[in-house]
């Protein structure tokens, strides 16, 4: 089954005539992804690899039964193109690219708060389902089709790990890089509910990151039985030194979650297995995989 | 990007919110000239974006101009905290009373801008918030409502401010509010606001971190940011490099390939020198400008350059190769690993170089401990200067 | 029955310590509206005729069980004391005060527009249902209860028209000036429709004033059958000028709609008896009523 | 509240809108020296906010100074549509193609803002659009999101700009829905929007609506605001009255009174002098004010006061005595009807003044009816100049 997207899923893809987007859209096409339209707003008219462009995501709709969003527009105008997909009913949404600012962020993840819209990123590598559909950065070379799922707060780090399982020969479900910002549309939390709801996936990959609480909410939520598939997990930043911290709202808000040591406690009390390394990953999913 | 002290009260005081007259000083005589301007005794204090200043000796209290001066001798041109103590703030010493906490910031797990507000302020604020959470009023701000009057009538009767002041922390925190989100700041904070004798509350401190990625519409601040020309050499090309104190440096197909990069030097014995994100690769030039960066840095004993894209590795190697050719004289070992797109091709341009600098690895554990390895074993040989 | 309001509805004043919330709280508490609590910022503590006054309704709602509003603030202070009101859960808000600037409506309304606060006004003398509670500037002595409904643009022809029916010797089930002001929380046909409803109410007397459109809406409302009782109009404006129109957006917007002809023919296209003379109502009422 | 064409165009100017160099003249020999500066040919167009101005002459070009000071010496001084003409604005002609009209107002049936576009602008779009609705694109837009860039785009795309002039339409589009929200405006309208030959877009006029309910918020523009005498003192007592050329006088307590009190002199045979709310009565002095106002205009026959409240009539009475005494010498008939709270109070004290002047009346529609027939009984005695 994989999750979110899948051979069936039809893109358009907003910022198709920016460098990324004439870099990307081909290489995703040629792996089978359906990309039926694009948009650049006064490139409305122009064809890129085969694809039509149009203004706006209404007139590419008009022309053309698309369900989802691969977004390549830069940080200062994400915002607008975020809505724009998700005004349109587009889901799920996957964002891209960096640089977008983070209150315009915070304000679109309450303005959909109500909306079934699925948003990824931004600045996510994207996602795969291997053998059927990737949307973003993932080369599909690193991955194969098999039953670990990976979610990822790192970019390269998904497209290695997957990399690394299969050259171990275990391959994957779906791959989702959910973005390195500090605010994204979609959590661990939201992807292991979907994990755990699909029957192809035996066991998941997370790799977070220093900052923020995600993998410490990840951890609560395994721990409280709603996630009950392996989990092997991986947080990166042991070494980076914790960045200047100034003023007391930081500490006041966030406690003493956010730091390496804090994600790592969480999620061993919730029974996940830490890789010290990268590189420990695929055997310890090849020890808790079904065989 | 921290503000500076002075830089953040002269934004409080355009936006109504009272502040100590004060003054920014550069040398001990500037100091001692604007205590007399302002009249003394008079606080003096070191302009670095550092936590816990006041314990590191970096505010001085001056009862004549001479003390001003003294007291700026003592801290202009040394280092607190790792930063360098370029300016000190000489500002008039207010009596006060009652000093509360108030910050605007934001909330990553809620995604949603916070409130916090506490009537013990001062610098044992999360000590004591820790020990008893009911001093401290906490409210998630809706980014479409914002802070109302009515959040700020909330926040101030929940941390029980007394009456008399109240309306006046309530116009503060509307204030702050206007300036986290006309700054596109991630926090905003006033600690403390102290209490004056005529029930005036003054920011005595105030620190406002605004967020890098918004810079580009807050164009008079973006003029103001002080970055190495390394930093921003950087910043020009789209990568992120943020420097450190160890040997190695690392080069990461983005962020969390840097972080792991990292960690795996650690892991196996090394120090990294830096942080080194140049993205998926597609940044014409990017690849280059790292690299030079780091051969241009003289206490590197080895690079880590280990990438995975999809981005065009074809490139990135002559990126690498361009770079390497710039610096002919830099003996510093480069190990290289690039996985991904067009990285056979990739890897014979690097190998067709025939650098004696340039390692070839592809192996990801392998690539990190050939660095540390070579790293211990490398003698860094004189550079020009 | 009664709509919106009755003698259980508990109301917290916002805006008590102000000059019309010292003239009008007791007043209504006197009719027996029940007025638990009133709110004015920097005024907790206080008390205005028996009623403690709090700073916030957050801190009012602490110490009573408050459900409704009755909001007496200027208007630049409006969108801030309604949304506060409507944050809190209450409702029916009354507001009474003209001077909201009207992209301050717009906000509010579009804000509120998923919520099931119900929203009077801005710029309504409030509402009555006679012998049971008065919210708002009506003067109880002009009512009494009965079987007719009354909905209106105009504050004061809210109560003229009741006095004009209490003298005929017709009661009102409950009478709602809606508001003076370009846009409004709720509309004639929100309120028909509630009517409607409402068992007690057997006829319903409409107001309207020359301006915006929603005479005739209500109208269509009627004539498409969702009203199904008698309804006897009046439609204030007929002999005054037209506003000086200048732009073309009014005419493009709102067509042929919006004048006092246009809602005329609307309202006896839908078989609505529409007097000419305020002074006709109650003759048209007495006609329709069931003996 | 209606800004002139010259200062909505300077506030066009101001966001990004590009608009003919023009300059206002209150005097033909300004406009001839206008014309001078800007070069020739001009367009002098009276700062009169009606409609259909440029059918009605109050456009015209002029293709030297002398001309200009002709065209600004017929209009000057003139009257049109009730409106006086106090000055022209000058502006520069420009040769154009196409012209749109592009609009954002305030649908009040779904409370939100609209946006509406056309590629066949002029005066005679709403005939056109009626005949032909798909010339015209119409975007509700939410006040949450504002107008985006996509926005216009669809606007645009659907309303068939021609593609080498969408981007500069949709940038303008933006600035007017800035405009809209920053200025709180209920319409922001140009008509036309000019294409030049380069493809440049002009406005080539514009209109804009504030709202009053803001204008406190808008200090710049209040400032501006010409209202006459009685209009201000009205204002400053929070009353609102509107002159209008009839000879009875109207107060009403609220709008819908004032109106009805209107509609039934009409209804009965008489013209109302003016539109007069004043509110339920809380305001202090409100009602004297307003019967001031009428009783020194030296139009009128007869004052309807017709009112029901439940606020203090007592306080209304004693008003209306204090109007009545300030003003002995001016017969002027007033009819008071005042039903509600106090009203036994009120009338006795009415009653109790003995002032000839007064009829009480307690019927709703006799009472409008006696105003008719004593203004029609009625010869205006000389008023004192």
């Amino acid at each position: 089954m994989a999750i979110l997207i899948d051979e069936r899923t039809r893109f358009l893809v907003q910022g198709i005539t920016g460098r990324f987007g004439r870099h990307y859209a081909p290489r995703m096409r040629r792996y089978g992804t359906q990309i039926l339209a694009g948009v650049s707003p006064g490139h409305g008219g122009e064809i890129v690899d085969g694809i039509p462009v149009y203004n706006t995501v209404a007139d590419a709709r008009a022309h053309h039964p698309v369900d989802a969003a691969i977004v390549l527009v830069p940080g200062p105008a994400a915002q607008d193109a975020l809505l724009e997909a998700a005004q349109a009913g587009l889901s799920p949404i996957v964002a891209l690219m960096d640089g977008m600012p983070i209150q315009d962020m915070v304000w679109l993840r309450h303005r959909l708060r109500h909306s079934a819209t699925v948003l990824i990123g931004p600045n996510s590598p994207g996602l795969i389902s291997p053998g059927r559909s990737v949307a973003g950065f993932i080369p599909p070379q690193s991955c194969c089709p098999g039953p670990v799922g990976i979610v990822s707060r790192s970019g390269t780090l998904t497209y290695q790990t997957a990399h690394l399982l299969k050259a171990r020969g275990i391959g994957q479900s779906t791959a989702v890089g959910i973005g390195g910002d500090p605010v994204v549309g979609t959590s661990f939390v939201d992807l292991l509910q979907r994990f755990q709801a699909d029957p192809e996936t035996e066991a998941v990959v997370l790799i977070g990151e220093v900052g923020g609480t995600m993998e410490e909410e990840a951890a609560a939520f395994i721990r409280a039985g709603h996630f009950t598939k392996p989990v092997v997990a991986f947080v990166a930043g042991r070494s980076v030194p914790v960045g200047r911290r100034m003023g007391h709202a930081g500490a006041l808000v966030m406690g003493r979650r956010g730091t390496h040591a804090s994600k790592v406690a969480a999620l061993q009390e919730a029974g996940v297995a830490v890789a010290a390394l990268l590189t420990e990953i695929p055997s310890l999913v090849a020890a808790r995989l079904r065989t | 990007m921290w503000l500076t002290e002075h830089r953040a009260k002269s934004l409080c005081r355009d936006h109504g919110i009272a502040v100590p007259d004060g003054e920014l000083a550069a040398t001990p005589a500037g100091a001692a000239a604007a205590a007399r301007r302002l009249g003394c005794p008079v606080v003096v204090k070191a302009q670095v974006a550092i936590s816990g200043r006041g314990k590191l000796g970096g505010v001085r209290r001056a009862a004549d101009p001479e003390a001003a001066d003294q007291a700026a001798a003592s801290l202009l041109g040394t280092r607190m905290d790792g930063q360098p103590v370029e300016a000190v703030r000489v500002e008039s010493y207010l009596d006060h009373g009652d000093e509360f906490y108030l910050s605007i910031g934001l909330d990553p797990t809620q995604a949603t801008p916070v409130a916090l507000v506490s009537a013990q302020g001062g610098a044992e604020i999360e000590d004591r918030a820790g020990a008893w959470p009911d001093l401290l009023a906490r409210l998630a701000i809706s980014p479409v409502d914002g802070l109302r009057p009515y959040h700020g009538w909330q926040l101030v009767t929940q941390a029980r401010i007394p009456a008399p002041v109240r309306a006046g922390v309530v116009q503060v925190l509307q204030a702050m509010y206007t300036l986290y989100r006309d700054l596109d700041a991630l926090l905003v904070e006033i600690n403390p606001l102290a209490v004056r004798a005529d029930g005036e509350v003054v920011a005595l401190d105030a620190k406002i971190l605004v967020d890098d990625n918004a810079l580009y519409r807050q164009p008079t601040l973006a003029q103001e940011r002080r970055l190495s020309s390394a930093e921003r050499r950087a910043a020009q090309v789209g990568i992120h490099y943020v420097p450190l104190e160890g040997d190695i440096g690392i080069v990461g197909t983005g962020a969390g390939m840097a972080m792991a990069n990292m960690d795996q030097v650690t892991h196996f014995g090394g120090r990294p020198a830096n942080f080194m994100d140049i993205g998926p690769g597609i940044l014409r030039g990017g690849a280059r400008v790292a690299l030079e960066i780091l051969l241009e840095r003289p206490d590197l004993k080895a690079v880590l350059f280990s990438g995975y894209t999809a981005g065009p590795l074809e490139r990135v190697a002559r990126d690498i190769l361009a770079a390497l050719a710039a610096h002919p004289q830099r003996a510093l070992p480069v190990v290289v690993r690039l996985q991904g797109h067009q990285d056979a091709e990739a890897r014979a341009l690097l190998a067709g170089a025939s650098d004696p600098r340039l390692h070839l690895e592809a192996d990801f554990d392998i690539a990190a401990r050939k660095a540390v390895q070579l790293a211990q074993s490398h003698t860094v040989p004189p550079w020009p200067s």
